[in-house]
Order: structure tokens, then C-alpha cells, then sequence
């Protein structure tokens, strides 16, 4: 049985009471993003400065669930002041992540530890994948993410 | 009748038996879809066993059986509703949704054009907005909104003025997110006033109130086998038989013809004009058995009771939580039904019926596809609870136990 | 697999056990409809009595459980029939005829103007043709048919001046009336070659042979749970996903839906998109059911074992009665199906059928809504037999007996 | 259980095989009337020749089963050389004779059978009510005299 004290890490519900990088960035150059959620009603804003490939700051609004407001604020710390290279790896990483292994799913295994030992925080939220409902609440920020550094 | 007992109907409710993570499960979405009781589900199976077989045209015994069925649940649903002139008035869509986009794209189509003005309220359900809006970019139709005011009915301060012009007030009994019923038969006589034919969407009012469309005096009429203990697939449209006969095709097919060349076709008369291709069949036996449960209850007696648990509900969701947990719908019970949309203060309702479902409590999340009406509150979304004629007050228990703990959670 | 068994589907088949008029029930209906196996209705049941819900947007147990059995059956669908991009190409609609009426009121409507041809042939249901007129009507297309020659095939001598214009070929790939198997592959890659679409009526054939649209190379591709052992209620349009993906909604309403303002709406993507208000979801339990029975049965073999019935069918029929008796469709068992619409010398269709009721013998009388198909032929209808999985020779004992006595009683 | 020997008695067979008044009239003065049952493709035309409140000829052309044409040929039969008094009193009755009464229908007793003794040849199709899906088959020819004679 899936245990809620797995989706919801403390440092998950920190994040969400106390998420980082929120505001805009109005600089002209800032890449704005919007990203949505049809089926749960989460919308989120993803304002990038990108310069010469690495991304120098990183700023959020919109609204969602614990779930969606902590992975944004989660995004946000791990990809602010790293190259758009690094950010693609931790994009891709993460996306593995929340990919539902069906033996994990049964309780027959768990996802590959590898990748997890080096996604700090991140890994929090390797709970959500025994929430398959939840999943697509995590993954908003990283897909609005991917869409600004393809316009960057 | 005075024989009616939550209890006994939960005991014929066989999805009521299931534990969830643990706990029995307290179902409180029947906005959404109600459980169907055994009878319902066993007319079903029966009929697959043994009548199953295309309808109409059949010679053959089981054909008969099968036709019989489906033009038998036709008679029971126009008692059910007490259609002036029986099963001619009666035609089986999918779903409330595929109702109303049969009213707006024949009757809709053939009998309005540019400027003419459909008047909808800002609390329906997309089902009654969307099919307005797609006729609006085909045909140049004004599609007008009553508000709703702050304590959560409809703003009738203006109405006199919103009808100017209107040929259509489509609007529905009870909201599926604020619970409100709205005053049918006195909206109706207004707006026959005012020269409007009127439509309602009883999605969220069949399974729960006693209805008569005499009574009521409306033109159309819609709603779904799914949300009055019956079975998925089925919908019902009704309309007076006059109507019916004036109104153009909707899908093309068989069973909706008379007559079929190489170049052109003759529509058939009746309902049956508007029910192309085989019908949902099993789907008509388990909504003639819903009807025969929900009589047996007495309608009467499933609105008392709805109410009372809806008025328990209210006082204690006003009383506990120190005002953390807002109803979006009117606080007092008076004219609305046993819907409970929640606003937990610092909890997202996707966080909400998580926490709920732990619990085994089922509420649903989300817009309640009332995305208009979501917008007039300021809200992406509720957690709403609803009842159903198997609910009790222990329901009520396990989801305030459950709400302590959300908020508790996310404090 | 070798393991298929005619007689161990008819014991899985409940209703195949009644008894009509003091004998056991011979099916020869199943062009109508077929039979579901026990565990297609169990699916069902089981469904109501455990997992009911409304899906999507559901957080709590059951919901998403609910929603697992539609997306599953989406899955399973798709892979049933090949679909090169899964779940993502399957439209879950009503049946084969809102198929399409969805196909030509949404891609038709956007993609086809005055003066455009769709191509359909005259041994097509009123499913394939009557949405074709509808949009005629509407927009000015042309439709144009494809004759049959007089031994019940299409007259292809013609076809590339026939598809000079076409945006569409829409052709089914077996006859209701004649058994006709069309050459669906062949007839595609000339579609294609002279730049149409090709719709593929896949009513009579998915649950008799074997499919995959991949190897077929049609776009469209349209379908009934009911034809195929599963439930009513329920059918399936497949298309490519780019084609899909450009297609506009059909109907409007809740679920179909990505934003709804009071000034306008943004539809969703994926098949959802065609999907307005709560679907069939304990049909698509039931389809899930039916795929994996049939999958079990093996399509190949089924094919085989009705060929096999057809075969012996065809050659008793042709060497009893004196030439009194005469099958409306290709003689030889050569690229048919197990379809067999009968004429009886002086024998109305109406009481070939009444009279084969009274031997518990179910064929069905009429036009099988193909009136081009019966005018062609100068035919008001005819009396058809039709097999099934479960079918056997037997019954083909009881249907001669049956007919004989007919002959006999309007000697 | 219904008995086909009720549907189909000799009499009934007698008609269907030997069609009494079957062709056109094609004076002017006649009155041609369509009848059309979709669900079974039953067509049938009737020609009327109506003078001074007389129906002095009545032909029949079209298709059918054998209950709808032999139920059109008595028809023809029963209201040739009557009055239109005379033919719209043979319509009720036989109307009335068609009307199922549930509990014949079950076996628990038959049709009032007061009528039937007074319509000769007609009551041979009393046995169709055994038979429901049928009566619209041996109604077609009534109803669509009945709209004749409206015209006449
Ligand atoms: C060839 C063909 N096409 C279409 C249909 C229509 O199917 P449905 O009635 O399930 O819409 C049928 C069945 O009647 C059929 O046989
Ligand atoms: C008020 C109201 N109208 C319409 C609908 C649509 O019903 P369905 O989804 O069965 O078409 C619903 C249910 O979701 C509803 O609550």
C-alpha cells in the first residue's frame, strides 16, 4: 500500500510553504513560459535568464498542488546558476525518475538507486511515482523548463 | 413511503462493501456518478444472459425481448418524469452532454440564427455552455450569462433584461459545484413570458427530487442513467412530441431513416429519428431497474434525507476548523442539494482528496467542468463532497476525521 | 492456437442456452449483434461492483481505478488492432455510426468543400452513407458510389475515373447483406495512390478476422464493441494521431475541453478531445473483456472455423430446395465472410423469419439499413443468416429444417 | 405460447397466394393513396373509386408479407360496394381487434370476441395479436384506407 508520508517529505511540504524563486523577471531578455495543467487546473509561469549557456537566474508564479508547487521550487534551486547542459541532465534525470517501473509499482523492486544518490533534494519526490495520478503534478515545472531552454 | 432506509440502500450497493487502504470506503461523489444498487446491475446482466439482441426490425424471440426492453425503458422513463405524451417524447443519447448538443445542433441549428440570443447562467456545467459556443461560431448566436451573486444564486435582478431577445434559457436545477437549486418552474414561466422556450440540464436534480416536466412547464429536458443509479452510456433527452417533430436530424445512420437512395435520404419520425445506429440496449434494461429502485424509494423521501444530512454537514464544517474550511455554495439549506464544495485555507484540493482518499474518503478535485463559474469565485479548483441516497451521517464522520487530518498535515 | 473450440465459446455463452419455443436457441444473428461470453459480462458486473467511478480527474481509489479500465481499454484496443501509436489513436464514440458521423462532421467538415468527392460504394451500411449526404447538405460535397456487379462484388473496372477528385474513399471491409469481403489493402494503396484518404467500415470484419491498420495502411478505421462479443454502447474510431491531432471537436461539453471562459473555449488534445461527458466506462471493461477472449480464441482461427461454416452452408443451401431458396451474395466461398442473405421463392423475408422463430432459429428480416444495397438487386429485403464464434454446424442442421418447412408451408 | 398456425391460417395463405383485387384504376376520379411501413419495407398503394358515398372499386398494388397483403386483399374484399359509413365502422373493428389486451397476451383470456362473429373472414387475423411485432403488418392496409378515404 502506497503510504502518504511518501508523497508528502517534509521537504516537500517546505518547499511548498516556503517556495524559492518566486516573482518575475521583467528584464528584456528574460524567457517567459507558461506552463498547464488541463486536468487539474495548475498553471505555472517559468521566467529564465539565460546567458552565454548558463542560467543566471530562474523566477516562478502560477498555482498548484503541494505536489507541483514543490517540484517547481525544487527545479528552480537545483537548474538556478548551472549550465542549460547541466539543466537537460538534470531535466532527463529527473524524468527517469518519475518514470512508473512496473515492478516498483507491484512492490516487487524499487527504481534504480544510481541516479537518485546524486539528486540531492530531488530525490524527495521518488515517492510520487506510487501516486501515478500525482506524477504529471511533478513533472509541470520540469516540461515548462524544457520548453523555455529550447527558446533560449 | 415511509419504508425507505439509507442503510438498506447501502446494503443493496454493492461497491459500498469495498476497504480502502484499510477503511470501509465512504463515498461521498455521486455529483460525479452515483454506485448503482444490485438490481440495477443485475438487470444488465440478465439481459446480456439472456434477451441480448439488436433491437427493432427483430422477428425472432430474443429481438422481441430486446426491443421490448428498449422500448419499455422509453415507458418508464417517461413516467419517471411524467412526459405528457409517454415514450414518443422519450430519446436515448449517451449522456447529458450528448442531450444538449443534440438540442443545440438540431433544434439549435434549424431554429436560431445570427443575434438570436441563448441566455445560460454563469453556475452551468460546460455541457451547457460549450455546444452553445460552437453554435455561436456556426450560426453568430449571442450567448448570454446570468451571474451568480456572492452568496451563490443566480443574480435574477436583471432578468428581464438578459431575456430581451432570447429564444433559449437553458439553465440547470441544481449546480454540480454550489449545491444551489434554482427555481425552475417560476424561471420557466418568465421566460415563456418573455416569449423563450426553456431548457434544463437536470443532470444534478433526477436522482435526487421528485420531477415533473408538466409541473415544471419546461421544453427540454436532459440528463443521464450514470447520475440516478444507472448504468454508464446512457443519457436522455425529452421534449414535447410537437417539438420533436419539428426538429431536423442530428447523427446520420441506420435506425433514423425511412428511406435511404443514392441520392438522399427520408428521416424517420419520433424519437428514433435522433437515435442513429444501435442504441446502448443493456444500458436502457439498467435504467428501467434505477427507475423502479429509486420509485420503490420515493424521491421524496431520498430529497429529505439528502437534506438532512446536508444540513448535519454544514453546521459541523462551520463549527470545526476555526473557519479553515470554507462551503463554496449557500451556507444555509435552503434550496440546494446535498453538494459541499471545499475550500480547505493553505490546502490545494488535489492535496485534500489525497489526504481523503487515505481515508478511504472519495471527494473529488478539480473544476468540476465549471470553469466559468470557477473564475467568478476565484478559484482553480474545490474539493467537493456529494451525497447520494446511500449516504449517513457516519459519511459525514469519516470526512470531517479525514479534513482534521489535511489540515492537521499541511498546517 | 490450436486449442480454439466452437463448442467451448457456446458453453462460455450464456444465452446460447435458452430454449425458444421448446427448442435451443440457433444464433444466426450475429451481423446485428453477437453474444458476450461469460467473462465479457463479468468484466461488466465486476466493474459496477467494485471499481465504478467517473474518470479522470479523480484522486481517490476507485477513480483511478475506473480510469485505469478506460485507458486500458484503450491500450488493449489499440493493440487489438495495431495502432502504430497506441492508446493515443483511439476515439472511444458509440457505436460504428457515430464513428462516422464524428469522422465527417469533424474531418470532413474542416477538410472537404463543395465540389469534393467522397467516395463510398453502394454495399454500404446507411452508417457510411447518411453522414456523407448530411455533409453534402451542409457544404456541396459530391458523393459518389462505387457500383456492384451482379455477382455481389465491387465493379473496380472503373475505379480509377471514379476516384478522380477524391478526398476520401470510404468503403467497408465486409458486406452486412452480401458477405463480401472487400480488398481493403488493395483498394487502399490505389486510394492512395490517386491522393484520397481512406475509411476503412470495420463493423463485420474485426471480430471475425484478424486486423492491423499498419499493414492495411487505411487512415480511418471505424468499429462496434457489440459486433465483436462485446457490450452495447460502445465504439471506436482509429485514426493516425497527426491526423487526429488536426482534427476539430465534434461534440462540445465537459471532458473535451482544455479551458472554458464565459467568451469562448480551448478544446483539449488527444482523443479526449472527441470525448464530451462522462463516456461508456464499464463498456470499455466490457470491451477489454472481449479483446482478450477473442485474442485467446485467436482471430485466425475463427476465421477459419467460420469459413469452414460458410463453406458447407453455402453448398447444402445451393443443393436443397429445388433452387427455391437463393443466396443474395457471392456463391462461391471465396473472399466472403459468414453472411447469408436468403431469398425465398414466394416466401416473404418477414415470415421466413417468423417461421424460423417457431424452430428457435434467430435471422433477421429486412433491408440490414443497405437500401442502395437492396434496390441495386431490386429487393425489399431479404431473410439473413449470419455466423459467429460460437456457431457450429449444427446450426446450419436446424436453419434447412427451419427453411425447409417454410418452403413447405407456403408451398 | 403463440402457435404460427394462429398466424397463418389457411384462409390468411389463401389471400397472400390469390391476391383479390390487385391492379390500378386509372379514371381520374380515383383516389390513390401510399402506405409505407419502414421497418419491414412493406409498400402498398390503394386505389379508390368513391361515388356518392359509395366505394364502387378499390385496387391494390405494392409488397409485402403475407400478413400484410393478405390483411390488404380482405381489406379490398370487405369494403367493395360498401358505403364509407360502412368502411370506417370495419376499420374500428378491426382496429379494436388488433389492440393487444394484455391479458390475452398472457394467456389469461382472448380478444372480446362480440366483434369478431360480425366480421367474418376478418377474424382469421385475430391470431396476429399473438404475434405483436406482426400488427403493424396487418394494420398498414387499414390505415392507409382510412387516409383514402379522408380524401375522398
Ligand atoms: C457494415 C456495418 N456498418 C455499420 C454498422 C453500424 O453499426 P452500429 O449500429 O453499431 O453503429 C453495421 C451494423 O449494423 C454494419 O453491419
Ligand atoms: C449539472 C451537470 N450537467 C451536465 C453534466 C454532464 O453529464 P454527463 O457527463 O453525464 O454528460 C453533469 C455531470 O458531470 C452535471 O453535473
Amino acid at each position: 500500500m502506497a503510504n502518504l508520508d511518501d508523497l508528502y517529505r517534509e521537504i516537500i511540504l517546505d518547499h511548498y510553504r516556503t517556495p524559492r524563486n518566486r516573482g518575475e523577471l521583467t528584464s528584456p531578455s528574460a524567457i517567459r513560459t507558461e506552463g498547464f495543467n488541463p486536468l487539474c487546473g495548475d498553471e505555472l509561469v517559468v521566467y529564465l535568464d539565460v546567458q552565454d549557456g548558463v542560467i543566471v537566474d530562474i523566477k516562478l508564479t502560477g498555482h498548484g498542488c503541494s505536489i507541483s508547487q514543490a517540484s517547481s521550487s525544487m527545479m528552480s534551486a537545483a537548474v538556478k546558476g548551472k549550465t542549460v547542459a547541466e539543466a537537460r541532465a538534470t531535466i532527463d534525470r529527473f524524468k527517469q525518475l518519475m518514470t512508473v517501473h512496473e515492478s516498483s509499482l507491484d512492490g516487487q523492486g524499487e527504481a534504480p538507486v544510481a541516479d537518485i544518490r546524486t539528486m540531492g533534494e530531488l530525490a524527495a519526490l521518488q515517492g510520487v511515482v506510487k501516486f501515478p495520478v500525482r506524477i504529471k503534478c511533478a513533472t509541470l515545472a520540469w516540461n515548462t523548463l524544457s520548453q523555455g531552454l529550447d527558446e533560449a | 413511503m415511509s419504508s425507505y432506509s439509507a442503510r438498506r440502500v447501502r446494503g443493496d450497493t454493492p461497491l459500498l462493501g469495498r476497504v480502502i487502504n484499510g477503511r470501509p470506503i465512504t463515498y461521498l461523489d455521486s455529483a460525479s456518478s452515483t454506485l448503482p444498487p444490485r438490481p440495477v446491475i443485475e438487470a444488465m446482466t440478465r439481459y446480456y444472459e439472456l434477451r441480448h439482441a439488436n433491437v427493432h426490425r427483430g422477428v425472432y424471440q430474443t429481438a422481441v425481448e430486446a426491443t421490448d426492453v428498449y422500448e419499455g425503458a422509453r415507458a418508464a422513463t417517461a413516467r419517471f418524469i411524467n412526459a405528457p405524451q409517454g415514450l414518443d417524447e422519450i430519446v436515448f443519447t449517451k449522456n447529458t452532454t450528448e442531450s444538449f448538443n443534440l438540442l443545440a445542433k438540431s433544434w439549435g441549428a434549424a431554429n436560431l440564427t445570427a443575434g438570436d440570443v441563448v441566455l445560460v447562467t454563469e453556475m452551468e456545467h460546460h455541457a451547457n455552455i460549450v455546444p452553445w459556443f460552437q453554435l455561436r461560431e456556426q450560426t453568430g448566436i449571442e450567448v448570454r450569462f446570468v451571474p451568480v451573486t456572492d452568496d451563490f444564486r443566480l443574480d435574477l435582478s436583471d432578468l428581464d433584461r438578459l431575456l430581451d431577445g432570447v429564444k433559449l434559457f437553458s439553465f440547470t436545477a441544481a449546480s454540480n459545484v454550489l449545491g444551489t437549486r434554482n427555481p425552475v418552474k417560476e424561471l420557466t414561466r418568465i421566460a415563456h413570458d418573455h416569449g423563450a422556450l426553456v431548457a434544463v440540464d437536470a443532470a444534478q436534480s433526477v436522482g435526487h427530487q421528485p420531477t415533473d416536466v408538466v409541473d415544471l412547464d419546461v421544453d427540454f429536458f436532459c440528463f443521464s442513467a450514470h447520475k440516478m443509479l444507472g448504468p454508464t452510456g446512457l443519457g436522455v433527452l425529452w421534449t414535447r412530441a410537437a417539438i420533436l417533430e419539428s426538429m431536423p436530424p442530428f447523427l446520420g445512420g441506420g435506425g433514423m431513416i425511412a428511406d435511404v437512395r443514392v441520392d438522399g435520404y427520408v428521416p424517420a419520425s419520433g424519437p428514433t429519428r435522433f437515435e442513429a445506429g444501435t442504441p446502448p440496449i443493456a444500458e436502457t434494461a439498467g435504467l428501467s431497474a434505477a427507475i423502479v429502485y429509486l420509485e420503490g424509494l420515493g424521491l421524496a423521501n431520498v430529497a429529505r434525507h439528502e437534506d438532512e444530512l446536508t444540513s448535519d454537514a454544514l453546521k459541523r464544517l462551520a463549527n470545526e476548523f476555526d473557519g479553515r474550511v470554507r462551503v463554496i455554495g449557500p451556507a444555509e439549506n435552503v434550496d440546494r442539494g446535498g453538494v459541499l464544495s471545499l475550500d480547505v485555507d493553505g490546502v490545494h484540493p488535489h492535496d485534500v482528496a489525497q489526504v481523503l482518499d487515505q481515508f478511504g474518503v472519495c471527494v473529488r478535485p478539480g473544476h468540476h467542468c465549471a470553469k466559468p463559474l470557477m473564475r467568478r469565485f476565484k478559484l482553480a479548483a474545490t474539493a467537493r463532497a456529494s451525497f447520494g441516497p446511500y449516504s449517513l451521517t457516519t459519511d459525514t464522520d469519516v470526512l470531517l476525521e479525514a479534513l482534521g487530518s489535511a489540515v492537521t498535515m499541511f498546517g
